[in-house]
């Protein structure tokens, strides 16, 4: 059994505080993603799971038991890094079969000389070789074991790392942005290569990206960091569709969501000259967030929904659909709209003057002053089904 | 306005930089050339007025032969290489693991350490010569390799230099072996050390040359030709008191100077590259 | 010090890594520690106790005389003249070495296929043996037999007596000092040139760098700015030290014209056994070249911020 | 915390306790460990010892590397003298042996060879060794060394740039205006040409400045070496002489080893240095021209003297296994068999009367008229002086420094005089 | 301003052709962006233009001068690196000033020209930093500033946005998008990004191994690729693509492919032969096959779910080993193994014969309109 709990990590560099209290509680086998800007703590966390970097207070279990005391080695926890951190000097096989090596063999028979006059020594080399090349065909690599690093592509760097993890049965995987080095083409195939390669083994992956499509298209879970704290823990789509935090929702979803500000009053919020019909808990006149996903905006307002007026900026047409960029029209804030390619054209010519963009409430996410979410009646009557 | 092609901006501006180059490599090489025809020269030929490059009679094998057997100049040259090779490898035994811990352990004493490294950089050998005599003649260990290379044993500049060199070196990568159950002394062995072969060529570079060429030390603390190295063996030609035999000392600086050249020119690029690796800022 | 605040924070027990990562860290500075302390420090230690002595080498007493030593120092008309000498000396090796070790290196990187012949050449005075050199340098500045005076000569210069006329005499052994450095700095500034982008000649290019001079001023020399300081520490510590080609060529001479700190701290030691001033000479010369190294390396702190 | 103590402690800090001293010497017999200076000797040393133990066979004579400089030599011996590392047999500079000879003593690590003179007898005495040259190693009415090399400065010249400026070989002039003469007609030759060159202003001791004095009949200092004695007119003569050397020799300041090689080259008249160096001067001038030697003008005919460079032998072991062995060697250097071979290596003068003789050196001397020069000043060399107290080398550096303001002409010559006996005084 | 041109310009080192006659005409006022996998040639195009390379061959034009023989500053460029380039001793307000400085401009109209630059990118708080003081997007915009600055004949961009990570990408795209059609610059833009490319330029010149592969407007390479590798080159995720051939049975046009069978009979005309089929993931919708439809089917391998999109990856049935990606909506819950049936327009579909060259579909019949829909006009 595997599961990781962390319990309120905190931590410091000097007078920054990197950790804040972070609890986590990760189940045995789950593929869990740490996501958030750069600098929000979420490497950290990571190096202090595997015990390279200790933490200033708060505990560390893994399986069940802490592991606060011990080594890096004995936590059984593998890592692959975004760097891949291979030897540079030593060959593919050499990399991969280092951890075994380091656990099997005691320290004399590691020795460089001395090491080889043990009987022991060649019968262990041979069992790791086999594993080795087990590993290798099933990452494909059988064919680059005699290599350096150096001779190697980033894609294949990058598996050999990750070879290097699983020769050694860890209890955990920690992975800090492995794809991060790869160009756009091979970061989408390797998505799909690892979120496979967790399925096959089963066993527990704690990811940690700066991207939110890595976050959202891999994981079970994902934990949105910021300046050291989680800011959410929940499903992909929870976090893309039920932000508690404007952070979260700002974070989740390319294009990045509308936020367009308003008033609250009693029949609604005011964004403008447009009055949202929904209602939230909170008293009169106060100042909101409304944030509208750009699918949430339409550009056929049907009559009697609501609809804010809006002129046209810009147009990128990525061929399969069209961002639309609108500026509001009373605040000049921006919008984008995600459109078919279809419906572009065919409201192509009506666009050059100011539209009605149609909103769809029931999808509006409302937050207060301080960035929170606050719960709406019509969207919690017409809940949106979301994929599990 | 008319113009020249690029091309031919480009080609004039490469024969003036190789003229200036070449003056300057004619400044660094005169003393050079000087050595090697002297000590084809014989006496006589050497004051000649003038700087007359072909000698009218040449007096090589005389030279060479005088340098050879009027001191016993391969003895001190193996010598030196013992001394050397002693110098070099405690000197990497100390400062690759000292420089590790410099660079990538933390450890309370670390500031002060490096502290004490840097201020060792300061320090010329003939502040701390005499102390250092007194202590080895009274453990009577004078006149011993080991009394030649002992001050040297400690170079704060190749703990300086190893320190610079890892502090560029991947933390992830020793962070990975640390998972994978290296200790932090098969770390510096299998990991770190491999990687520093340029910066222990630069080092070497530095290391073999100071130490062979090295007059002021030996001098001292040796007294008999048992041990002497390498520019001992020069002396007997570069006599205050009877006049010099320039053509014999000639032949002996080129003898003892060719085989540092030879390491050089075998460890240039890695040298230049450890050089860069370190990262001199 | 924050690395060494945040160790001492966390209690022992608290993360084995940290505590075995302490513990290789002491057990690898320790080799290097305790030749420091043997090697370096203790005897520095003894040499402080002599200077406050009037022990001279071979007496066989000798009595505390305090810091006698040091105010007969200061007034001491050779040592403030040896320090003098020094001063010029460094003064003019190290913007030499310096300047010429850049204009070679800025040479030298443009070049692709003579690069390693040059690199080697300008390197080659750093392998050889000074005694043999200075001997070379000697006669090949002799005023009326060396090929530098004879090529002086030829171009139309007059005669020149290096070793013999006090105002030159450290000119000349600046310029063998030059000799010397000018291939290590090389070195140390191809390092420095290698690391800066090549996109920003091109930006000033583009933006209108009108030529060499241009891209010189604007982009290699500010950029070059921390190795130019590192350059320049270990050149200045060097030339701080020079003592071979000033106990091989002209021990002083001319009128004591070539003096330099460790040569007179040499002769009142060595020669004249005097172990309690030339101790005393000895700590001198460590502070001036600690103030020095330390007031540069200031500089570098405050200068490499980009 | 006394001296000793201080040395311990500095012992203590270096107990590495590493290594015991593998200096297990083979003794088959006696073995006597020997030290000179200048690497350059080694040639006639090694000649001179083997002959010797051809002849001794239980001795085993073996050298230390030698140091490069009788300055560095004596510190050498200091240094070991501290820890015990002494060799048996020393060469001492002249100038070097009254400190090195009060400090040992009082040290007890040298051994005067009184007994042994005794033992040999007078007869034995006068036969081999002239007064003047014991005397030069008797030092506090001991003899504490034998005298081995000696020299005095003599005048080197081109014959051919002498013949040219219408000199007279055959007969060299013998005051220092008939020289200053010749040499300005040898310099006025040609515009590379110098007439003459004496590296005073340059030179590492202060023996030439000591020939200048002493030629012209004058003292350093007193007899109880407290005051400085050369302030006189004798003193004024030879400081002037130096200016002369320049106005009247029209001589460049070169630096010494620069002079001398212009000299090699065939390009200065006359040069004066130590007798010492005729072998290699010879060498270094081989046929670019042929090489003839002067004596030094005494100014002062009756009085002048010359000072007496060189080195002489002390015997450092005080083992009385070694005393009789270290004796018999001494015996043998300062002897005709050891003084033929210096000799002809170097130049210098010989200390043994019996080296003189045909079957030595006669013959050498006819076919080498030149070595015979410096032979021919014996009788008017003297101690090559040393000062007393701590400050001998910066006294000589003082004092050239002086030496260069009156050639150079900064000062007038009675100014810098003054300027130099106060500062010598000064410093003693 | 002006035009810029490329006539027949040749890049070699040595025996490697790096650029292989390349010409181009980029019209006053138009942003071009060149495309292309890297080291297809299209950085050292740009640099041939800047004037830090050298044309081996061919002649460079900024307007109707012809600068291949002047020096880079006599060109009247203006660049922007994908390391920005910024000089890192000097504060963001001598950066941006650097050009003018050297123009030898008095002080005063300097900073003042630097300060509407720099408030034009909204950065005009933060001109005394250095550059190692501001963030990637931040010095991204003070490299702009710099170009913008100087009122040069042209913009050169080479991959601006790489450095910078996925959200800025986006804003900043449209931000140089913006500041381009307002300065209404001549702009030529090296990217390997092709949503960069597509978004952002008028016209797109895809570039592979020294030569141009296709010149186009963004809509004409996405819709009607020239060849295979502009086909999968463009969009994201790439063109499905499956071999197999066209038979003409029965009056029928047939695409066979391993077990696959799909009748193109009487909407398309195709030689027969050994052809690809391509297909964009967003023409596979969840819409029953209909008339001028084709259907594929498979099982779901694997699932992505992007928010408001999911990417569908399922193994086609009826070809083995052959993986399509599917764009649906994202409100489809969709789990792997699952079986999934989806269709696609015919007019959607892509052949490529043999060589990779497009094969012209000619659509007969009702669908005509609507494949002309696509292209814009």
């Amino acid at each position: 059994m595997s599961h990781l709990e962390l319990t309120g990590l905190s931590k410091s560099f000097g007078t920054t505080r990197v950790l804040n209290d972070v609890s986590l509680s990760v189940r045995d086998g789950e593929f869990l993603t740490l996501v958030g800007a750069s600098g929000c703590g979420k490497s950290t966390i990571l190096r202090v799971i595997a015990g390279l970097e200790p933490q200033d207070s708060g505990s560390v279990q893994i399986g069940g038991r802490s592991v606060d005391h011990l080594r890096p080695k004995q936590r059984n926890v593998a890592m692959v890094f975004q760097s891949y951190a291979l030897y540079p000097h030593m060959s593919v096989a050499e990399n991969m079969s280092m951890p075994l090596v380091m656990q099997r063999l005691n320290l004399a028979e590691r020795l460089p000389l001395i090491g080889r006059l043990s009987p022991n020594r060649r019968r262990v080399m041979t069992g790791i070789a086999a594993e080795v090349d087990t590993v290798a065909r099933q990452l494909q690599i059988e064919a680059l074991l005699t290599r350096k690093p150096a001779q190697l592509s980033g894609g294949q760097r990058q598996r050999v790392a990750l070879g290097r993890s699983m020769v050694r049965h860890p209890d955990v995987f920690l992975m800090d942005e492995p794809l991060s080095n790869l160009d756009a083409k091979l970061r989408v195939h390797m998505r799909a290569e690892l979120t496979d390669l967790h399925r096959r083994l089963g066993v527990t992956f704690i990811y940690v990206t700066h991207d939110q499509v890595e976050a959202m298209t891999m994981s079970d879970r994902v934990a949105l960091m910021d300046e050291g704290r989680i800011v959410q823990l929940g499903t992909p789509s929870d976090l893309y569709h039920n932000p508690s935090d404007l952070r979260v929702a700002r974070f989740i979803g390319s294009p990045q969501i509308n936020i367009v500000s308003g008033t609250t009053t009693g029949q609604g919020i005011r964004v403008g000259e447009a009055l949202l019909p929904i209602t939230v808990s909170c008293p009169a006149g106060q100042v909101v967030s409304v944030g509208l996903r750009p699918e949430a905006l339409s550009l056929d307002p049907v009559a009697g929904r609501p609809h804010v007026a809006a002129r046209l900026t810009r147009v990128e047409n990525l061929g399969a659909e069209v961002f639309l960029h609108f500026a509001l029209q009373e605040s000049g804030a921006p919008l984008v709209l995600r459109a078919t390619l279809q419906d572009y054209e065919r409201h192509k010519t009506r666009l050059e003057a100011a539209v009605a963009l149609g909103v769809e409430c029931a999808r509006a996410l409302v937050f207060d002053g301080a960035g929170h979410r606050v719960d709406h009646a019509s969207r919690a009557a017409q809940r949106v089904a979301v994929p599990a | 306005m008319a113009r020249a092609p690029l091309r031919t901006d480009r080609l004039i501006g490469s024969v003036i930089s190789h003229f200036f180059l070449m003056l300057g490599a004619g400044f660094i090489l005169l003393p050079f050339v000087w050595m090697l025809l002297t000590s084809i020269r014989p006496a006589s030929e050497v004051f000649t007025a003038g700087f007359n490059p072909i000698p009218s009679s040449f007096a090589a094998g005389t030279n060479y032969s005088e340098a050879l057997t009027k001191s016993p100049l391969l003895q001190y040259m193996w010598n030196g290489v013992l001394v050397c090779a002693g110098i070099l490898a405690v000197q990497l035994l100390v400062a690759i693991p000292g420089g590790y811990a410099l660079a990538k352990l933390s450890f309370r004493a670390q500031p002060v350490v490096f502290g004490l490294v840097l201020f060792g950089l300061t320090v010329p050998v003939q502040v701390t010569a005499l102390p250092i005599y007194i202590a080895l003649a009274n453990l009577n260990l004078l006149n011993t390799y080991f009394a030649i290379m002992l001050p040297f044993f400690l170079s704060v500049f190749g703990i300086f230099l190893f320190r610079q060199f890892f502090k560029s070196f991947p933390q992830e990568i020793i962070h990975a072996a640390r998972l994978d159950g290296f200790t932090e002394a098969e770390i510096i062995l299998r990991i770190i050390t491999p990687s520093a072969v340029p910066a222990i060529a630069a080092f070497a570079v530095f290391s073999i040359t100071s130490h062979w060429n090295d007059l002021y030390w030996p001098l001292i603390v040796t007294t008999s030709a048992d041990h002497a190295t390498p520019p001992l063996g020069m002396m007997i030609f570069r006599d205050q008191e009877t006049g010099s035999n320039y053509g014999a000392l000639m032949a002996g600086a080129a003898i003892i100077t060719a085989p540092l050249i030879l390491v050089f020119l075998f460890a240039q690029r890695q040298f230049v590259r450890g050089i860069t690796m370190t990262g001199v800022k | 010090m924050t690395v060494a605040l945040n160790t001492a924070r966390v209690s022992p027990g608290r993360n084995a890594q940290m505590r075995a990562e302490a513990l290789a860290g002491y057990a690898f500075a320790t080799p290097a520690l305790i030749l420091i302390i043997v090697l370096l420090i203790a005897p520095i230690v003894v040499v402080f106790l002599l200077s406050l002595t009037d022990y001279q080498l071979g007496a066989l007493d000798w009595s505390w005389v305090g810091l006698t030593n040091y105010s007969d120092m200061l007034g001491d008309r050779v040592f403030l003249r040896s320090l003098g000498n020094t001063f010029i000396y460094v003064a003019i090796v190290v913007p030499g070495s310096v300047i010429l070790g850049l204009v070679v290196a800025i040479l030298v990187q443009e070049r692709t296929k003579s690069k390693a012949i040059y690199q080697t050449i300008f390197f080659l005075p750093v392998t050889t043996t000074l005694i043999a050199m200075s001997v070379v340098w000697h006669f090949l500045l002799n005023p009326a037999l060396g090929p530098v005076t004879s090529l002086a000569r030829a171009l139309g210069f007059s005669d020149f007596d290096v070793f013999g006329d006090p105002d030159l005499v450290l000119v000349g052994l600046a310029v063998i000092g030059i000799w010397q450095l000018v291939g290590f700095n090389m070195i140390l500034f191809l390092a420095g040139l290698t690391a800066i982008p090549r996109d920003l000649y091109d930006a000033a290019d583009i933006d209108g760098a009108d030529g060499a001079w241009d891209r010189f001023a604007r982009v290699t020399w500010p950029m070059l700015g921390p190795t130019t300081l590192f350059v320049v520490v270990t050149t200045t510590i060097t030339a701080f030290r020079v003592f071979d080609t000033v106990a091989v060529i002209t021990r002083g001479n001319p009128q004591g014209r070539s003096d330099v700190l460790l040569y007179t701290l040499y002769k009142v030691g060595f020669q004249d056994f005097n172990m309690g001033p030339a101790s005393a000479m000895t700590i001198a010369f460590l502070v001036f070249v600690l103030v020095v190294a330390l007031a540069q390396a200031f500089i570098i702190d405050k200068r490499t911020h980009y | 915390m006394d001296r000793r103590t201080l040395l311990q402690s500095a012992a203590g800090f270096a107990a590495l306790g590493l290594m015991s001293p593998m200096i297990a010497r083979a003794q088959s017999g006696v073995e006597l460990v020997v030290t000179h200076c200048f690497p350059g000797h080694d040639g006639f040393h090694t000649e001179i010892a083997n002959a010797f133990m051809a002849a001794n066979p239980d001795v085993k004579i073996s050298f230390t590397n030698s140091p490069p400089t009788y300055e560095e030599g004596h510190s050498l011996i200091l240094r070991q003298a501290l820890t015990n590392q002494l060799p048996d047999v020393y060469y001492s500079g002249f100038h070097l042996l009254p400190p090195l000879s009060r400090q040992l003593t009082e040290r007890g690590q040298i051994t005067h060879l009184d007994s042994f003179l005794a033992t040999e007898g007078d007869a034995w005495k006068t036969e081999n060794y002239s007064p003047r040259i014991l005397d030069l190693g008797n030092f506090d009415g001991k003899q504490m060394a034998m005298p081995f090399n000696t020299s005095t400065p003599i005048f080197y010249f081109n014959e051919e740039l002498v013949t040219q400026a219408g000199g007279d070989p055959a007969n060299f002039p013998d005051t220092w205006e008939g020289v200053f003469e010749l040499a300005a007609k040898i310099d006025a030759l040609g515009d590379d040409v110098d007439g003459f060159y004496m590296g005073i202003h340059t030179e590492a001791g202060d023996w030439f400045w000591q020939a200048l004095v002493y030629s012209n009949g004058g003292e350093l200092m007193d007899a109880a070496e407290k005051t400085v004695a050369f302030g006189d007119e004798k003193g004024l003569a030879a400081l002037t002489l130096t200016k002369r050397m320049v106005d009247e020799g029209k001589m460049n300041l070169r630096e010494n080893q620069q002079g001398v090689q212009q000299f090699y080259a065939g390009k200065t008249g006359i040069l004066v240095q130590s007798t010492a160096g005729l072998r290699a001067t010879t060498d270094s001038v081989g046929t670019n021209f042929t090489l003839r030697t002067a004596r030094y003008p005494l100014a002062d005919a009756t009085n002048g003297r010359l000072p007496t460079g060189g080195n002489a032998q002390v015997i450092l072991t005080t083992d009385p296994a070694k005393l009789d062995a270290a004796w018999r060697f001494s015996k043998w250097v300062s002897g005709p068999e050891g003084q033929t071979v210096a000799v002809k290596f170097s130049g210098y003068m010989p200390t043994s009367l019996v080296a003189e003789q045909e079957q030595y050196l006669g013959a050498f001397y006819k076919e080498n008229p030149n070595y015979t020069t410096s032979v021919g000043q014996i009788p008017v060399a003297r101690k090559w002086f040393g000062y007393p107290g701590k400050n001998s080398n910066k006294i000589i550096d003082i004092q050239r420094e002086n030496i260069n303001l009156a050639m150079r002409g900064e000062m007038p010559v009675a100014e810098v005089l003054a300027k130099m006996v106060a500062d010598t005084q000064g410093l003693i | 301003m002006s035009g810029l041109s490329f006539h027949d310009v040749s890049k070699r080192f040595g025996q490697a052709t790096v650029v292989d006659r390349f010409t181009l005409n980029v019209a006053e006022g138009e942003f071009v962006a060149l495309v292309g996998p890297s080291g297809c040639g299209k950085t050292t195009s740009l640099r041939m233009l800047a004037g830090l390379e050298e044309a081996s061959a061919g002649r460079v034009m900024v307007g109707a001068r012809d600068v291949t023989d002047l020096p880079a500053r006599e060109r009247n460029l203006a660049m922007v690196f994908q390391s920005y380039a910024l000089y890192p001793h000097l504060t963001a307000a001598e950066n941006i000033g650097f050009a003018l400085s050297l123009q030898g401009l008095g002080k005063a109209t300097i900073k003042d020209r630097v300060q509407r630059a720099a408030d034009r990118l909204g950065i005009g708080h933060l001109l005394g930093r250095r550059p190692k003081e501001l963030s990637g997007g931040q010095r991204q915009r003070v490299a702009v500033a710099r170009c913008i600055v100087r009122e040069p004949a042209a913009f050169l961009f080479d991959e601006p946005l790489s450095n910078l990570d996925a959200k800025l990408r986006g804003t900043a795209r449209i931000e140089i998008a913006r500041l381009q059609k307002s300065l209404g610059i001549t702009t030529l833009y090296v990217t390997h990004d092709q949503v960069e490319a597509m978004t952002m330029a008028d016209r797109v010149v895809l570039m592979e191994a020294g030569r141009i592969r296709q010149i186009g407007t963004p809509m004409d390479l996405y819709h009607h690729p020239v060849d295979l590798f502009a086909a999968t080159f463009l969009g994201s995720p790439a063109m499905n693509l499956l071999p197999g051939e066209v038979r003409h049975a029965d009056g029928e046009i047939r695409f066979l492919s391993a077990g696959l069978d799909l009748r193109l009979a009487g909407t398309v005309r195709c030689a027969p032969g050994q052809v690809t089929l391509g297909l964009r993931p967003e023409a596979l919708e969840r819409l029953p096959p209909g008339p001028n439809r084709i259907a594929i089917s498979g099982i779901v391998e694997h699932v992505e779910h992007l928010g408001a999109e999911t990417l569908v990856q399922f193994a086609v049935q009826g070809a083995p080993g052959t993986v399509m990606t599917a764009r649906v909506p994202g409100g489809w819950a969709v789990r792997a193994r699952e079986p999934v049936a989806l269709s696609a327009a015919q007019t959607a579909l892509h052949l490529f014969d043999a060589t990779g060259a497009a094969v012209p579909l000619h659509f007969t019949g009702p669908a005509q309109a609507s494949a002309d829909r696509l292209v814009p006009a």
